[in-house]
């Protein structure tokens, strides 16, 4: 095989054909509010531990709506659950406990 | 208001390409660089809209603005009549004015690109030419060119062309008057003191890698690091 | 896919194109890698239809590659591009063709510039004057040459002795069109068809015989990008953008691929290879490509010109099994055959790609 | 007085013997299990409390007062006080005089544990006797106190209103049958006794009841039969017992002693966590306090069904339980037995699975760390706000315009962000994170060079009090703050703030101790006025962060229950010491709610 | 001629001006082009927040307008200013004098085919918002009758905020129309995933909010925030939509059975003509001119020539009623102080 100096680019689009939603779905059993997200960013705007860890519920949500796990988990890792995110919820969403149940979550496939 | 956006909005590019944006994302829907790069042309727009000197002259120091592949099909799409790559040319443009390309690695390849494609211009009258075209700088291009380049006469001879001679047609020498004319365009519309600011800059930033002009031109030319995609998560 | 609807938009961007004397600029890649496809639009505009295309030995790039690669200026761009207004005025002509999408883009788009700032011409045709002594007229008319083909396809199609279809079977050739970003994508109205449904190309298919695939990356950029592509770097990017053209083409099992684009026959070529190289894989029937032309070329072949006087000896993908389709005969031994007739050296082969 | 019975013996004391072998049994294996289930350090602890003079009369006097006496009863109603002590104390001196008659009557049958019970069966004695009269009389009196009480809680059972209990808890089937072997254990010693009473002596109860019966019944063939119902009886509750609430009763003399040693919960289901759950006599008084028991649907929700739930291994509703909890600890407050719910659920918390820890080792903070830094100095004070302060910005505007008057040399260590003080995931159960957190935080301060740590959140102030340990640095809410300033001179309040009920915020309250502070600032800042449940039975705003799956829209009828508790005097202003409270009350209240900062600054001349 | 008053469009803003006169006395003469009253609402199924069916607001109205004078099928041939009023000519060949002219002339769809990217009349399974009440009403499309459709997309502004397609406004109902249409969708195909993409989902009126919470929590509808660039077919003929999800900052593509286009509310073009004949010019928002957007918006700077309803811009039908009282009850005050 020839060796050219660079190789195909990996394509980054998101197809939503394939997005796993078995997280979110097993999410929404635990916290039906979740479907309520509108994505305002209220959460992520008083978050006191995303200015050092880069944590957004909004985020995550959407990354969990999207199938992206493994980004979730990683700003999932940051939150200090404070609970300023479900004060500042305009829709009442229990953020806290939502970010709790997904820590808990991403347990389960393994047992 | 910054004065990097007051220098940019001066650029016909940004005149044209740059009225109000929503933020809707057609642009980076079907941008071919926004799926293979880290790269959202509506997140620039968005920031050169917003006017401020800091965030402008970050995306001018990064790779960022050097991703864009300059198709224009985000044009097409816009609802508001935004080009978002023309954004991009006139950033770009202001990004080797200001010297800040040398400060990214996809900004520093502005060095070997300037250089190949102006010695065209200015030697050959053309962009690109069998000449300069290497076969070892472009081994995609085949065993078929390969034997091409190494036939040149013989090859472009037989299909028509004019290779190389006096009068039209194709791959015919310039006359070295048209040449000369070139040339006086460049230094009348500041193409040569261009060509001059981006050696000076290279050339500095050469020094500063610890590099000879040459070794840069072949790492600037060569060299990919694997910060550049967008595929993670 | 309804047809209709598409005849519906090609009727809405019909663009006036003048039938008689233009002034040909050319094309620095197509020249380079397609010498012959120029040429034949020559010969074929002046030989066989008769019209008056004019070329001056003293037009140069127009520095579009230059311009969109971001190493010169705009003023420079557009002073080069007033320089060649000028030699057409020079000349005598109002109409300028162009061979090269980039260059029409360049033209295009310059043009429409200075109908917006004014201010902006006016400092042109002063630099132009001061660099070169040279005044200009602003064209009347500005077409891609592939416009013009796409004029004259019927009178083409008349004179025509292959049709775009299998010879076997009388079954339509599927063909897959390719439009250069820079025809319409930024001035919709300036291309044939607009930019949506451009139907420059899927015209010429038409009405020589084959049928145009819809695909759905049909409008995607062949990834050449200037500097994503001249940079070796970063030509990960440009072939990443083919690549994805040819896997969602690929269940469609095209026959052909015909272009208007300077460099895009030449990406989507030779891309063909380098993926064949890198992963083996290749698009075709057994083992071969997808070959890819100009226009030019599949005006000459529907023509009945010799296809290595056209210069298809110039592909990588092997274009043979498609003559063979067509039943165009076409001699192997004078494929790779120099200057009047001269033996020379044959190519290499690609280790996977099927070659003839 | 002489033994009737050469032997000693009647079949009829073996149900009794069983019953007793198997609760003895069970409680000495159950304390040692306890005992043996705590850590090396609480081990060491425990018996080292044991021998210590101070801890031993400590227990005694515990036990005494709190198993015996139920001094915490009798403060919270007097009926119920009575009735618990009158069955409990009763009891108690029927047992210890049967020994003591047994003692100094029968000393060669003293080994023969049930002889001191059944004593008034297996001795003959005249009434008259002089010997015999002082002791049967106290018999007689200590078994009417215990009847006393045993017809009360029959009446408790039919209309607890009366005993200051609005709801209670229902009974299981085993609880009930210890129950009514209770209520029957008395009566049916009183029958027994009675019948016996010709034979063994009584006094003012037995005989005029045997002369009763005699008079009724004619014959004596009675009196066997008692005695055996009254050792069944007994045995029936002695073998429930350990299945029933009255587990209590022996479960409490460990739990006392535990508590006294200074053991905190280690683990969730052990030692002195388990002493706790089968110390909890399953009164319910939690669910009155409970904040959230204002609504029905949250009466099960309640410390007492904890533990029941802990008993019964029943774990979706331990986590259901535990979760839903505010931890303002007003159950803890009121318990009789000192159970402590809010430490029960977080250890609850704590041991559930996780797939996912939090982790900020990563975590860049120099930039804080350079903000506050400084030389050390025993004035100076660093000011945290804590998150939610950031939400309510007027509180730490306040604190800053004190500062400034009082003219304090003072960094705002979250200025621009900080990090959480850790006590919020603590609350969750996640010890480690916190102290990651706490570990983090703790850089920053000690970099700060000051010498007192000035919070204005209740919620952060506990876990800095409690878990920073940060030696030669003095940790204070701005409450206890700002009056030192007060005291000092240093600040001068107007006392123009007209009417004021000040709300104890759970965490400061209940949580570390501060009632008066706040109050004497405010007393010089208007004039104040209390709430109807106030200091450690203020009602909980309903903000809390403690539960972790009460939502919003569950949460309003608990605050407006709390407004409504606060504003029964009218007061013009609501002032709380918490910014959580403070934003939990705006929300709904018809009144200004200030925090006592803003009031302060806004008063000080 | 005393009190004559000519309604033009027998849409919901016309028929219920034409009610109102008729309450306050007098006989209004309305002319409508198509053969039914009722506008673009006769076309449509159920109207939010609650579902009422359209037919019977229709119905209602016409039924309650009866005894005004209603000619269908006919439109305004021309109108010539007179001294004291209007000389209008009907192409039905009736000339009526009058004194008073209300423009209740609405608005037209959008053409979805315009916005040539998203394959309207080129792809099989690209609809608008009016061919799916079409298929709700008469449960006739061969787009959705027999298919499997198991994943459906609604664009929002199609032909609103869109400089190119000629609109720059807002349509005010098409983001409330998606959301209903989405979740009557899930409830007829409810193993169907149905995702709406948008841009800003303006939901301002009565309700809507909780219809929006409602399609969350109860129907599942996905949103995705970004607006729809390119349509493309695949061999199964199904559509893959490719779209900016804006909010993770990345292209997306998804391959749909049925797309649904939310053809956005434009000026009535034909309007226009019959605007100009009584002198009231086109605003800069392409619909027509009030004479003053605040507190005029219902009357014109022509003499006796009013306006109501989506003429003037787009409206709901609430606020289109609403309109049309306010018009009746000033023409009333007009044709009084004309006395």
């Amino acid at each position: 095989m020839m060796e050219f100096g660079f190789s195909i680019s990996p394509s980054s689009t998101m197809n939503l054909d394939k997005v796993d939603f078995s997280l979110y779905e097993r999410l929404c059993e635990i916290e039906p509010d979740a479907k309520k997200c509108m994505a305002c960013g209220s959460c992520s705007a008083t978050c006191t531990a995303g200015q050092w860890t880069g944590m957004s519920v909004r985020k995550v949500l959407l990354d969990i709506q999207r199938g992206k796990e493994a980004e979730a988990a990683r700003l999932l890792k940051g939150c200090m659950l404070c609970g300023k995110c479900t004060m500042v919820c305009p829709r009442g969403i229990n953020t806290r406990h939502l970010i709790l149940s997904l820590c808990r979550i991403y347990g389960e496939d393994e047992k | 208001m910054g004065k990097l956006y007051d220098e940019l909005s001066e650029d016909y590019r940004i005149k044209e390409g740059l009225k109000t944006c929503i933020n809707c994302g057609t642009c980076t829907a079907i941008c071919p660089a926004a799926e293979f790069y880290r790269y959202d042309p509506r997140k620039i727009v968005d920031t050169v809209q917003r006017k401020d000197d800091a965030e402008i002259e970050a995306l001018l120091k990064s790779d960022t603005i050097w991703y864009c592949g300059e198709c224009m099909s985000c044009v097409t799409r816009c609802p508001r009549k935004n080009g978002a790559g023309l954004v991009i040319m006139a950033l770009r443009n202001l990004s080797i004015k200001k010297g800040y390309f040398t400060e990214s690695e996809k900004g520093r390849q502005i060095y070997p690109l300037t250089k190949a494609l102006n010695g065209n211009v200015l030697n050959l009258g053309y962009c690109v030419h069998p000449l300069t075209f290497s076969y070892s700088d472009h081994p995609e291009s085949g065993p078929v060119f390969e034997w091409v380049l190494k036939n040149k006469e013989e090859v472009y001879g037989r299909l028509g062309a004019n290779y190389r001679k006096e009068g039209p047609g194709a791959l015919r020498r310039i006359p070295q008057e048209d040449l000369d004319e070139l040339k006086a365009i460049y230094d009348v519309t500041g193409g040569t003191e261009r060509l001059e600011l981006v050696e000076k800059y290279s050339h500095a930033k050469a020094e500063e890698m610890g590099m000879t002009d040459e070794e840069y031109l072949k790492y600037t030319f060569e060299y990919c690091s694997d910060k550049h995609f967008n595929n993670e998560g | 896919m309804i047809y209709q609807g598409k005849q519906k938009i090609w009727s809405d961007y019909q663009k006036e194109i003048p039938d008689n004397h233009w002034f040909y600029v050319r094309s620095c890649i197509r020249q380079s890698f397609f010498p012959a496809s120029e040429r034949y639009f020559m010969k074929i505009c002046r030989d066989l239809l008769g019209k008056d295309i004019y070329e001056t030995e003293h037009h140069t790039t127009c520095g579009g590659i230059a311009y969109h690669s971001d190493t010169i200026p705009q003023e420079t761009a557009m002073t080069i591009v007033a320089r060649q207004f000028a030699l057409m005025k020079e000349a005598g002509y109002k109409n300028l063709v162009t061979s090269c999408i980039t260059s029409f883009g360049n033209y295009t788009e310059i043009l429409e510039t200075w109908r917006e700032f004014p201010e902006l011409e006016a400092r042109i045709r002063e630099n132009l004057w001061k660099a070169c002594r040279r005044e200009f007229d602003k064209p009347e008319y500005l077409a891609h040459a592939s416009d013009l083909v796409y004029k004259f396809r019927h009178e083409i199609a008349s004179k025509a002795k292959y049709n775009l279809v299998d010879h076997m079977t009388g079954e339509p050739l599927r063909v897959v069109e390719h439009i250069g970003c820079h025809y319409s994508k930024m001035f919709p109205h300036k291309g044939v068809g607009g930019a949506e449904y451009p139907c420059v190309l899927s015209g010429m298919v038409d009405s020589w015989g084959g049928q145009v695939i819809d695909y759905p990356e049909r409008r995607h950029c062949c990834g050449f990008g200037f500097r994503q592509y001249l940079v070796k770097a970063n030509r990960g990017y440009s072939i990443a953008n083919t690549h994805k053209k040819f896997e969602s083409m690929e269940p469609y099992h095209p026959d052909m691929i015909i272009t208007n684009c300077p460099g895009c026959p030449y990406f989507l070529d030779r891309w063909q290879y380098v993926i064949s190289e890198m992963e083996g894989k290749t698009y075709g029937r057994n083992g071969y490509g997808i070959p890819v032309f100009t226009y030019e070329e599949v005006a000459g072949l529907v023509l009945g010109f010799d296809p290595w006087d056209l210069g298809l000896q110039l592909h990588q993908v092997a274009v043979e099994p498609l003559l063979e389709k067509m039943g165009i005969p076409y001699n192997p031994k004078t494929k790779y055959l120099g200057l009047n007739g001269k033996e020379i050296m044959k190519p290499g082969l690609p280790t996977v790609l099927k070659c003839c | 007085m002489i033994d009737r019975f050469a032997s000693g013996f009647d079949p009829f004391v073996i149900p009794f013997l069983i019953g007793m072998i198997f609760v003895l049994g069970y409680c000495i294996i159950g304390a040692i299990r306890l005992i043996l289930q705590l850590d090396a350090e609480d081990k060491k602890k425990f018996f080292l409390s044991l021998i210590t003079p101070k801890t031993i009369w400590k227990n005694i006097k515990d036990l005494f007062l709190n198993c015996l006496i139920h001094v915490k009863l009798w403060k919270r109603n007097k009926l119920l006080g009575y009735m618990h002590s009158s069955i409990a104390f009763g009891w108690f001196m029927l047992i210890l005089l049967g020994h003591i008659e047994c003692f100094v009557y029968m000393p060669h049958r003293v080994k023969l544990f049930y002889y001191p019970i059944f004593f008034n069966y297996f001795v003959a004695e005249n009434e008259y006797t002089l010997r015999g009269a002082i002791f049967f009389f106290l018999m007689d009196f200590f078994l009417l106190v215990v009847l006393s009480g045993i017809v009360l809680a029959i009446i408790k059972r039919v209309r607890s209103r009366l005993f200051g209990m609005r709801r209670t808890t229902r009974p299981t089937l085993l609880d009930r049958v210890g129950l009514y072997s209770l209520w029957m254990i008395f009566p049916l010693r009183l029958l027994a006794e009675s019948f016996t009473a010709h034979i063994s002596g009584g006094s003012f109860l037995t005989i005029p009841m045997n002369m009763m019966f005699k008079a009724f019944l004619g014959d004596q063939m009675n009196m066997l039969p008692t005695w055996w119902a009254y050792s069944i009886c007994l045995c029936i509750f002695m073998c429930v017992l350990p299945f029933t609430r009255y587990m209590h009763i022996p479960a409490e003399m460990l739990l006392i002693p535990f508590r006294n040693a200074g053991l905190t919960i280690k683990h969730a289901r052990r030692g002195f966590a388990k002493a706790q759950v089968y110390s909890c006599p399953n009164c319910g008084v939690c669910i009155d306090a409970c904040p959230m028991s204002i609504k029905k649907a949250n009466i099960k929700d309640t410390t007492v069904y904890l533990n029941r739930n802990i008993r019964r291994r029943n774990e979706q509703r331990i986590e259901e339980i535990s979760d839903k909890c505010l931890l303002c600890g007003k159950c803890t407050a009121v318990c009789q037995v000192g159970v402590d719910g809010p430490q029960m659920r977080i250890a609850q918390r704590s041991i559930r699975n996780y797939g996912l820890d939090q982790d900020y080792s990563g975590m860049d903070i120099s930039a804080i760390k350079e903000s506050v830094a400084s030389e050390p100095s025993k004035d100076k004070v660093l000011y945290f706000a804590g998150c939610m302060t950031q939400l309510t910005p007027a509180i730490s505007r306040a604190m800053e315009s004190i500062f400034r008057k009082a003219g304090v040399d003072y960094a705002f260590m979250d200025k621009d962000g900080g990090l959480c003080c850790g006590r919020p995931i603590l609350m969750a159960g996640r010890f480690d994170q916190a102290r990651q957190l706490i570990h983090k935080n703790k850089e920053v301060i000690k970099a700060s060079g000051a010498g007192t740590l000035v919070l204005s959140c209740p919620i952060c102030y506990k876990i800095f009090r409690e878990h920073y340990k940060l030696e030669g640095i003095r940790v204070m809410h701005h409450t206890e703050y700002m009056l030192e300033l007060v005291r000092a001179g240093r600040l001068k309040l107007d006392g123009g703030a007209g009417s004021i009920v000040y709300h104890d915020p759970c965490e400061l309250g209940r949580g570390c101790g501060i009632y008066e502070q706040p109050r004497e600032v405010l007393r010089q800042t208007g004039e104040l006025v209390e709430a109807e449940a106030n200091r450690d039975m203020a009602i909980c705003c309903g903000g809390s962060l403690g539960s972790l799956t009460l939502g919003f829209d569950k949460r309003e009828d608990l605050t407006r229950n709390a407004l409504h508790n606060l504003t029964v005097n009218d007061p013009d202003t609501i002032v709380t010491a918490c910014p959580l409270c403070k934003s939990t009350f705006a929300r709904y209240a018809d009144k200004p709610v200030e925090d006592i900062a803003e009031t302060v600054d806004k008063h000080t001349k | 001629m005393k009190d004559n008053i000519v309604i033009v469009g027998g849409g919901i803003a016309g028929m219920e001006a034409a009610r109102q006169l008729l309450l306050l006395g007098y006989k209004p003469i309305l002319v409508e082009k198509s053969d039914h009253l009722g506008g673009h609402v006769a076309d449509w199924h159920c109207l939010f927040p609650d579902m009422t069916p359209a037919q019977q607001v229709v119905k209602d109205l016409t039924e309650q307008i009866k005894d005004a004078n209603i000619f269908l099928e006919t439109e305004v041939s021309f109108i010539n200013k007179m001294k004291m009023g209007y000389n209008v000519m009907f192409s039905n060949g009736v000339n009526v004098i009058c004194k008073a002219i209300l423009l209740a002339t609405g608005f037209d769809l959008f053409d979805a085919s315009k916005k040539e990217e998203y394959g309207y009349g080129i792809y099989d399974q690209v609809m608008t918002n009016k061919d799916l009440e079409h298929w709700f009403n008469t449960g006739d499309d061969k787009r959705i009758t027999g298919k499997d459709i198991k994943k459906i997309g609604f664009v929002h502004c199609v032909g609103s905020r869109d400089v190119k397609a000629g609109n720059q406004q807002c349509s005010k109902v098409c983001c409330i129309t998606a959301i209903k249409q989405a979740m009557e969708m899930k409830e007829r195909f409810p193993d169907a995933e149905v995702y709406c993409f948008y841009m800003d989902l303006r939901l301002f009126g009565k309700k809507y909010e909780d219809f929006y919470i409602k399609a969350q929590m109860e129907s599942g509808v996905h949103f995705i925030r970004g607006r729809v660039s390119e349509v493309s077919e695949n061999l199964q003929g199904q559509v893959i939509v490719k779209t900016e999800d804006t909010l993770s900052g990345k292209p997306a593509k998804i391959t749909l059975d049925l797309l649904v286009l939310m053809a956005g509310i434009v000026c009535n073009r034909e309007a226009v003509q019959t605007a100009s004949m009584v002198q009231v010019p086109i605003d800069s928002d392409g619909f027509l001119k009030s004479r003053d957007n605040i507190l005029n918006i219902i009357e014109t700077d022509s003499k006796g020539v009013f306006l109501a309803g989506t003429a003037t811009g787009a409206k709901t039908i609430p606020e289109t009623a609403a309109e049309a009282r306010a018009v009746a009850l000033a023409i009333h005050n007009y044709l009084v102080s004309q006395q």
